[in-house]
């Protein structure tokens, strides 16, 4: 159930028993004192409080500022301080008011009804009104945001879309509607991808959105982005007038501090490195090898991502994958739990599901256990599929084709990833199996995708519903690997878009888990966690449901 | 020198048959400065339209949509924006109508980079700053250093440490070094931050990295100079008037290594944007390196060009200088226009 | 001409005085002959990697994640529990492989193109010396991008890479020799005797510029292993896992804070490598052991 | 002689070993000041070692024994570095070989004239000012007879030709006041006109007191200048006497020998009348020169060669004497005029119609290293020219035979066969041309051109490699057409004479006839110039 899920991933981390000797430990201190006084200096401006946040900053400079358009969780991450929601969602997943006093959803579920609250404002003066939400929704949808993740998240397609429009009823009140019932919308509405540029700047900056930038990043939320240098440093203001949290927000008014500067720290060692000198106070991204670099006198903050954990996606349609046996063989031919304890230090879970637990309404844990590494079944498996001969490299072979696959990815890999596939490639040779790895740019990675010409790939797709399970199953999905039709599971997950029935949806979805748990089509991996790690002189820092730093109650105590 | 003098023109034939074909009459009037001047700018010219337009043919043979790139590799996103994606950056023209376009607007400066959606120039112009401080501040030490090892090399007793230091400072590769800067200095030690943006002293580090190679290579460079130079017969004749070493190295030597030295100095310091490429890398710094690398992995040939522009214009701003300096150390190469 | 007879161990000058090059000044020093033990041992690794590592540098072990160096392995492993040392034993036929393979290309190629540029008439020469010149102007490194971006990554993207960036210095060097060398006696000599262009072409313009380009080739080597190891670095060489120095580097590079060895065995190979094509290619030159 | 002052250096017992090999073998000599002591021999002899010994620049690696070395009295066998940089310069001057490499040629000629002096400064007068210097800088040009010394000063090396690029050498190596010069081949590199006024500047040092060590392979060039000749072979000073007579009475026989080898100014009578076999009709050839303008190395220059005569071309450096070769050979097509070949069109064919009949002409060139490709064999290069007769006979038979006679070759230029292996650095410089000259036969020539055959060699060899071109005209009736700017060795093959200066044929005529009764005043001067042994 949600709340004990929530529970479950917000655990803290252990922190590791410091490996240096004492002497060495304080000297390095010292010496990070003195860098981090040497770094301090400058910005010695006594009575500013100010918060200093490191992170990966993946493409957040390659254009994509613009909350719209960009698919990318850093743009969420860093955003989320300058972007209200309508709606709010606590820990527990419960659907709270924000930017709208309250919504009532007809019985067709067809109209959502928002009535908004009036002493909203943006950074630049400009009124939060219902003519603000329909012009952010109206640009949302239009082709000429090309938005990768919002619009789908309001439930809007080219064919087959579920969103219709939006009407002003008056000042303060706004209608969305739909063409059929879409459940996972008050979910999107939540999620800063769906959050309000004031309408001047939507008119005025439309082409410089993706750029990003003082005046141009305009919204209502409690931090006015004051200084953009792309890939380097973001820096915030608090917004005085803040006085619209989410219900529930333990702060109130204004934010807790006066700054929050964002660095783009982009390598792992480098933010750990930052934050143990005191360079930042706050660092997210944090992969689990890292993790035990961190010094003492830090918080470590883990929160397992919801959506589909880490996995290979395997095309059926495509050489030996055809055959359900070698599929299974596949799966039972490397020792999953091995490999995620070794290159994860156990700091990450082993996955059983194509959904991670911490989805809402939806994890299926009948799944686990189902599968694990077994060699004998494994080769019995491909022995009974045919692929009985071996070649001199000791690979299986049928009417003299080796037995073999190849992982299609997208550079860069990275080095967790990269290492757990080495395992599994090496476990599998055992059983007589190929599995060749390819690693292409990413221009390239889209050209074969575009026509399914690979085998294997792999990604992860955090998402906060498991409504993301129709775009990697359902036939014809964006992200559905295989390329063979199949009636059964796209009626399944239509009709779990369709109800907003909680209990009935979880249900629904736990078919779909079993479903590929049977199919094996994706083989989840591994259900990374989100890892933030804060100095203990920060107070007041929150976390999402996805683990995202939240800074508006947060301050430094010097 | 005045080309009335019978014997002018004697001695320029005497060099032309005792140095091959570099060296010529002096007989001949000096081109204005003026025309050489221009020559210089439109060779330079040549040379980045070239660079250019290579660049851009080798980007277009390149497999791959612009459009997905811009997009990003999980963007779901149908077909009609694709198309408006494509008009709007002008996608759908054939190629040669692009070609043009995109070069017109290179040279005014309108070009837009497709990943960063902000005027290329824009974006050198923000990042070229890191890496003009990382490449200056590689040289200052690179010359510091080599500086230290050719003063070590007169020392007979130390010049095959130095010699054997400098094969393995050329011989190592840069990111190689980095990493391991960087594992003692940054991560054992802890005596320079690790992080890329902790100013100054984050600097240091990946400074040394970029100039150590650079170190090893002039510094071999300017001593095997000073040892052709002290072979020639004119260091004979030098001796000879009873000078002492050190007036040998400073009045003789010296200049004749200093323009081979800065010949390959010029030609290393326009390949240091290659070198800040790893360098920025391996510390994870902002600059044309990384913007480089980015650009060509996302087919952002706007981005490219620029950057193969730029390369080709320092490149060429680079000879110009080190051309000028050279002619002012050596007479022969002024001479020869 | 008296003077340069005493230059016993400078370099001599091509054509001028030296009749009594004997064997002297080609006695190896101990560090040329420890670089061409190396260099010897290092071949054999490349046909024959078992002979010095029994371990398999796929076999990937999860218990073995990121161990020390020790007896059982040398060089420690790395994250999937692979042998480093097996692994920079047999990343030895890529690494040298690609060296190798990218430099001969930029010979042949540069010495096609070169001597073409330098036999052919003005114009011609003119428009080959502009291109080459236009390649120069390229960062080595961000030709060698452009031209995996165009090729594609892997083994043979990366040879080409290499090769493209090498290849204008040896046109360069093969147009000037060619110049050198057209206007040299026994060319002119040739045609006084007769004998046809192309022929001479053959028999003497080409084999008096293989020389120094051989020389350059030789200390290529190292450069190009390094600029291999530099792009592999970058995740554009080979695919994995097939272990390669840049490859094996730039896995350890993350790791470098817990588990230094991953990333400085490799780092240690190539320089040891380069070290020794260096010395022995120096020795090479300077013995004049390529006339 | 009788103008011998106080002897400024005096060497007993001198011997320069590197290694085992002894280069210089107990040498004595004593130079007075006022005094020309020349020593005299061919490359190798270990002449040059001897002179350097006096200033303490042996090699590196080079071992110096002497029961006596004094310089200006002072016993130097035990001076250390730093002593022997007192002594350099301010006791003992040297002067180089070739001005244009001996001096820096970065720094100005000032700055080049004045370091000896400025080194040898007194203490006492550290500080020289500007205004000092630029005046002792003018006074020491001047001394050499640089006219606008003001302006040379400011100069680099490179901008002064040959001659005055000597003097200033001369004047850097008197700046320290020395009391000894030793020259080394200064007038080696010069042409003969600027060499006599060189040579002259010399004897006017001598004559102010300087004593003078002067170092050459040329026997005639030092004649009129020393009072004393040590004629060195092999490390040894196989005779030393006064020079007078040295030259009348030679006593030891390697002396004799090299009297025989120079070339004495001969005319020989007018051979030769049979049909014209190459003929050159005003041609010209012009070069771009650097900036603007053209160069005209030939301008209009019109011969006629007929069979069994031997034309001498002879002219000082830049003449374009070969360029007048290379058009002549159609290595160059000229911009006017035309060369025909026995009666036919030469210059104007495609090189694809020329190629049949390039067997007819032939070349032996100056370098005979160069002209030598360093990876063949001898035979191969033999070879190379025999198989062209082969191929042009119409038949591939020749190929087994062709061993036999490229022996037969080398015996006609004075090999033996069992060079056929070697490779061309491993042969002496005689031989390399010897090989050339077989090379060039191979092929059957009835014309020969010679350009400058015998001036990179000794003058024993030059002698004998003369005398096999002279054996085999006469022999094989060829025409040749012989370039040098030697007219001594000119005057010794050729029976008509063509004086080419600035591109231009300024006098051409029988041999008689030119050097008789020149008529052009550079024919006249360039006779006058030409060094010559004192008659006995």
């Amino acid at each position: 159930m949600p709340t004990t899920r929530a529970e479950r991933s917000q655990s803290q981390l252990p922190q590791r028993a410091p490996r240096r000797r004492l002497g060495a430990a304080m000297a390095l201190t010292a010496a990070a004192a003195l860098l981090a006084g040497c770094a301090a200096a400058p910005a010695a401006d006594d009575d500013t409080n100010t918060v200093t946040f490191g992170i990966e900053g993946a493409n957040l400079g390659s254009g994509h500022m613009d909350i719209h358009s960009t698919q990318l969780d850093v743009s969420s991450l860093v955003l989320r301080n300058v972007f209200d929601s309508l709606v709010g969602q606590t820990a527990d997943g419960q659907f709270v008011p924000w930017l709208a006093k309250s919504w009532e959803i007809s019985d067709d579920q067809l109209q959502y009804t928002f009535t908004l609250r009036q002493d909203v404002t943006f950074h630049d003066g400009e009124p939060f009104n219902a003519e603000a939400v329909k012009a952010n929704f109206d640009h949302i949808v239009d082709p000429e945001t090309a938005s990768a993740q919002a619009a789908s998240l309001i439930g809007y397609a080219e064919e087959d879309g579920y969103y219709v429009g939006t009407e002003v009823l008056d000042e303060y009140t706004v209608r969305v509607d739909f063409s059929q019932p879409y459940a996972p919308f008050l979910q999107g509405l939540s999620l800063p991808q769906l959050g309000f540029y004031s309408p001047k700047a939507l008119a005025e900056h439309k082409d410089d959105l993706k750029a990003g930038g003082p005046g141009v990043t305009v919204g209502t939320g409690p931090f006015v982005l004051s200084e953009y240098t792309p890939d380097q440093e973001l820096r915030f203001t608090a917004n005085d007038e803040y006085a619209w949290p989410a219900e529930g927000t333990e702060h109130q008014g204004r934010a807790a501090s006066d700054e929050l500067v964002i660095r783009v720290l982009p390598e792992s060692a480098s933010r750990v490195g930052a934050l143990n000198s005191g360079e930042v106070d706050v660092i997210a991204d944090v992969t689990p090898t890292m993790v035990q670099e961190v010094g003492d006198g830090f918080d470590v903050t883990a929160v397992e991502l919801p959506g589909i954990p880490y996995s290979l996606y395997i095309n059926e349609a495509h050489g030996v994958f055809a055959d359900p046996l070698v599929r299974q063989a596949f799966r039972l031919g490397f020792d999953l739990d091995a490999a995620v304890e070794g290159v994860y230090d156990g700091q990450y879970a082993r996955a059983w599901s194509v959904l991670a637990p911490t989805t809402p309404n939806s994890y299926e844990p009948a799944v686990e256990g189902t599968w694990s590494y077994d060699t004998d079944k494994a080769n019995a498996l491909l022995d009974q599929a045919g692929w009985t001969e071996r070649d001199a490299d000791g690979y299986r072979t049928k009417d003299g084709v080796r037995l073999g696959a190849v992982w299609t990815a997208w550079t860069p890999v990275p080095d967790d990833r990269a290492a757990l596939a080495d395992i599994i490639q090496s476990d599998l040779r055992d059983i007589g199996f190929q599995l060749a790895r390819q690693v292409v740019e990413p221009a390239q990675y889209n050209e074969l995708y575009a026509t399914r010409a690979f085998d294997l790939t792999d990604w992860g797709f955090s998402s906060p519903d498991a409504d993301v399970l129709r775009s990697h199953l359902r036939t014809g999905g964006f992200q559905t690997v295989s390329t063979v039709s199949k009636p059964e599971i796209d009626e399944l997950l239509d009709q779990a878009v369709a109800t907003s029935d909680p209990a009935e949806r979880e249900r629904l979805y736990q078919e779909v888990q079993r479903w590929n748990n049977e199919q094996v089509l994706i083989v989840p991996l591994v259900v990374p966690s989100e890892i933030t790690v804060a100095s203990t002189s920060v107070k007041g820092l929150t976390f999402d449901l996805y683990g995202r730093a939240s800074f508006y109650g947060a301050t430094v105590e010097r | 020198m005045p080309p009335s003098s019978p014997d002018g023109g004697r001695a320029a034939k005497r060099v032309d048959t005792r140095r091959s074909a570099s060296q010529t009459s002096l007989s001949a009037p000096p081109t204005s400065l003026v025309a050489r001047a221009l020559g210089r700018l439109g060779g330079m010219l040549l040379v980045m339209w070239g660079a250019t337009t290579a660049g851009f043919i080798a980007l277009r043979a390149i497999p791959g949509d612009p459009v997905d790139v811009m997009l990003g590799v999980t963007a779901s996103v149908g077909e009609s924006v694709r198309q408006q994606i494509r008009v709007e950056w002008g996608l759908d023209e054939p190629p040669v109508v692009q070609y043009f376009t995109v070069l017109g607007r290179l040279v005014t400066g309108e070009l837009d980079s497709y990943q960063l959606r902000q005027p290329v120039m824009t974006v050198i112009a923000d990042q070229a700053m890191p890496t003009l401080q990382l490449t200056g501040l590689a040289l200052v030490f690179a010359l510091g250093l080599a500086t230290v090892g050719i003063l070590l090399a007169r020392l007979p007793a130390l010049r095959p440490m130095v010699s054997t230091f400098e094969l393995a400072l050329v011989s190592s590769p840069t990111f190689w070094i980095g990493l391991v800067l960087l594992a003692v200095f940054g991560y054992q030690l802890r005596w320079f931050p690790t992080a890329a943006s902790a100013g100054l002293p984050a600097l240091v580090l990946p400074a040394l990295t970029l100039a150590l190679p650079l170190t090893g290579i002039v510094s071999q460079v300017f001593r095997q100079g000073i040892g052709h130079a002290e072979s020639q017969p004119f260091a004979l004749t030098a001796r000879a008037r009873g000078i002492s070493d050190v007036r040998l190295l400073s009045r003789h030597s010296l200049r004749h290594a200093a323009g081979e030295t800065l010949t390959l100095s010029g030609y290393l310091v326009g390949s240091l944007l290659g070198g800040a490429v790893l360098v920025e890398t391996v510390f994870a710094r902002q600059g044309l390196g990384a913007v480089t690398v980015r650009a060509i992995l996302g087919r952002d040939l706007p981005m490219v060009l620029a950057l193969i522009a730029l390369a080709a214009a320092v490149f060429a701003v680079i000879n110009l200088l080190v051309d000028l300096l050279v002619a002012r150390i050596d007479p022969r190469v002024r001479m020869a226009g | 001409m008296t003077l340069l007879q005493w230059r016993t161990r400078g370099e001599s000058q091509r054509g001028r005085g030296r009749p009594g090059r004997g064997p002297r000044g080609w006695l190896p020093t101990p560090g040329v002959i420890a670089a061409s033990l190396f260099l010897v041992v290092l071949m054999a690794a490349v046909l024959v990697p078992s002979l010095f590592s029994p371990l398999d540098p796929l076999r990937a072990d999860a218990s073995a994640s990121l161990d020390a160096p020790s007896a059982e392995h040398w060089f420690g492993t790395d994250r999937a529990g692979r042998d480093v040392y097996a692994r920079v034993v047999h990343g030895a036929r890529a690494s040298l492989g690609v060296g190798l393979g990218a430099t001969a290309l930029a010979l042949v190629a540069g010495l096609i193109i070169g001597v073409v540029a330098g036999l052919a008439p003005k114009m011609i020469d003119a428009a080959v010396s502009r291109s080459i010149e236009v390649l120069m102007a390229f960062p080595e490194f961000l030709l060698a991008l452009v031209v995996i971006a165009v090729v594609g990554p892997g083994e043979t993207g990366l040879l080409v890479a290499v090769a493209s960036a090498a290849m204008p210095a040896y046109a360069r060097v093969a147009r000037n020799q060619t110049l050198v060398v057209r206007n040299a006696g026994y060319v002119r000599a040739a045609t006084v005797l007769g004998v046809p262009p192309w022929r001479s072409a053959l028999r003497h313009i080409v084999p008096g510029t293989l020389g120094p380009l051989l020389v350059m080739a030789i200390l290529g080597v190292g450069t190009a292993i390094v600029s291999a190891a530099g792009l592999s670095f970058l995740g554009l060489g080979p695919a994995p896992p097939s272990p390669e120095w840049g490859v094996i580097l730039s896995e350890g590079r993350n790791t470098l804070s817990t588990a230094w060895w991953v990333a400085v065995f490799p780092g240690l190979a190539i320089m040891a490598a380069v070290v020794s094509i260096g010395t022995v290619g120096r020795h090479l030159k300077t013995g004049g052991a390529v006339a | 002689m009788g103008s011998a002052g106080r002897t400024v250096t005096r060497v007993r017992g001198l011997s320069i070993r590197f290694g085992d090999a002894v280069v210089v073998d107990d040498v004595a000599f004593t130079v007075a000041a006022g005094e020309c002591l020349a020593i005299v021999g061919e490359s190798g002899s270990g002449k040059t070692l001897t002179g350097r010994a006096l200033l303490g620049l042996a090699p590196p690696g080079a071992a110096l024994e002497a029961t006596e070395l004094t310089v200006t009295g002072l016993d130097a066998r035990r001076y250390t570095e730093r002593d022997w940089r007192r002594v350099r310069g301010s006791r003992v001057g040297l002067i180089a070989q070739d001005a244009l490499v001996a001096l820096d040629p970065l720094r100005r000629v000032g700055a080049e004239v004045i370091e000896a002096f400025e080194v040898h400064a007194a203490p006492g007068r550290a500080r020289m000012d500007a205004a000092m210097r630029r005046s002792r800088v003018i006074d020491l040009l001047r001394r050499v007879a640089v006219p606008e010394p003001e302006l040379r000063a400011r100069q680099y090396p490179l901008e002064l030709s040959g001659g005055l690029r000597q003097r200033a050498l001369i004047a850097s190596a008197l700046s320290g006041d020395p009391v000894l010069l030793v020259a080394d081949e200064p007038t080696t590199a010069l042409d003969v006109t600027v060499q006599r006024r060189v040579l002259e500047l010399l004897a006017e040092l001598k004559r102010s007191g300087i004593g003078l060590l002067l170092i050459s392979h040329d026997l005639a060039a030092v004649a009129q200048l020393a009072d004393r000749i040590a004629v060195m072979h092999h490390g040894r000073i196989v005779e030393s006497r006064p020079t007078r007579e040295l030259l009348s009475a030679p006593e030891h026989p390697y002396t004799r020998m090299l009297l025989d080898a120079v070339p004495r100014p001969d005319v020989r009578a007018e051979a030769g009348d049979g049909e014209v076999v190459l003929e050159a009709r005003s041609v010209s050839k012009r070069y771009p020169a650097p900036g603007r303008g053209v160069r005209r190395a030939v301008d209009g220059v019109s011969l006629q060669l007929r069979r069994g005569q031997t034309l001498g071309i002879v002219g000082e450096s830049g003449s374009g004497k070969s360029t007048l070769a290379r058009v002549l050979l159609a290595l160059e097509r000229p911009d006017h005029g035309e060369v025909l070949l026995e009666g036919a069109p030469w210059s104007v064919l495609p090189e694809r119609r020329r190629r049949t009949r390039r067997h007819a002409l032939q070349l032996i060139d100056q370098d005979p290293f160069g002209s030598l490709d360093p990876r063949f064999t001898i035979a191969h290069v033999l070879h190379e020219a025999l198989r062209l007769n082969d191929t042009g006979n119409g038949g591939r038979a020749g190929a087994r035979d062709r061993v036999e006679r490229a022996g037969a070759l080398l015996a006609e230029v004075g090999l033996e066969t069992g060079l056929l292996s070697r490779r061309p650095h491993e042969l002496s410089g005689g031989q390399r041309q010897r090989v050339a000259i077989a090379r060039a036969l191979a092929r059957e020539p009835r014309v020969l051109v010679c350009d400058e055959p015998v001036s990179a060699l000794d003058v024993s060899v030059q002698a004998q490699v003369l005398e096999l071109l002279e054996r085999l005209r006469d022999e094989r009736r060829l025409s040749m057409v012989f370039i040098s700017h030697d007219l001594a060795v000119v005057s010794r093959l050729a029976d008509h004479v063509l004086v080419m200066r600035d591109g231009r044929a300024v006098e051409q005529g029988t041999a008689r006839e030119v050097l008789r009764h020149p008529e052009h005043p550079f024919t006249r001067e360039l006779l006058d110039a030409a060094p010559r042994l004192p008659s006995p």
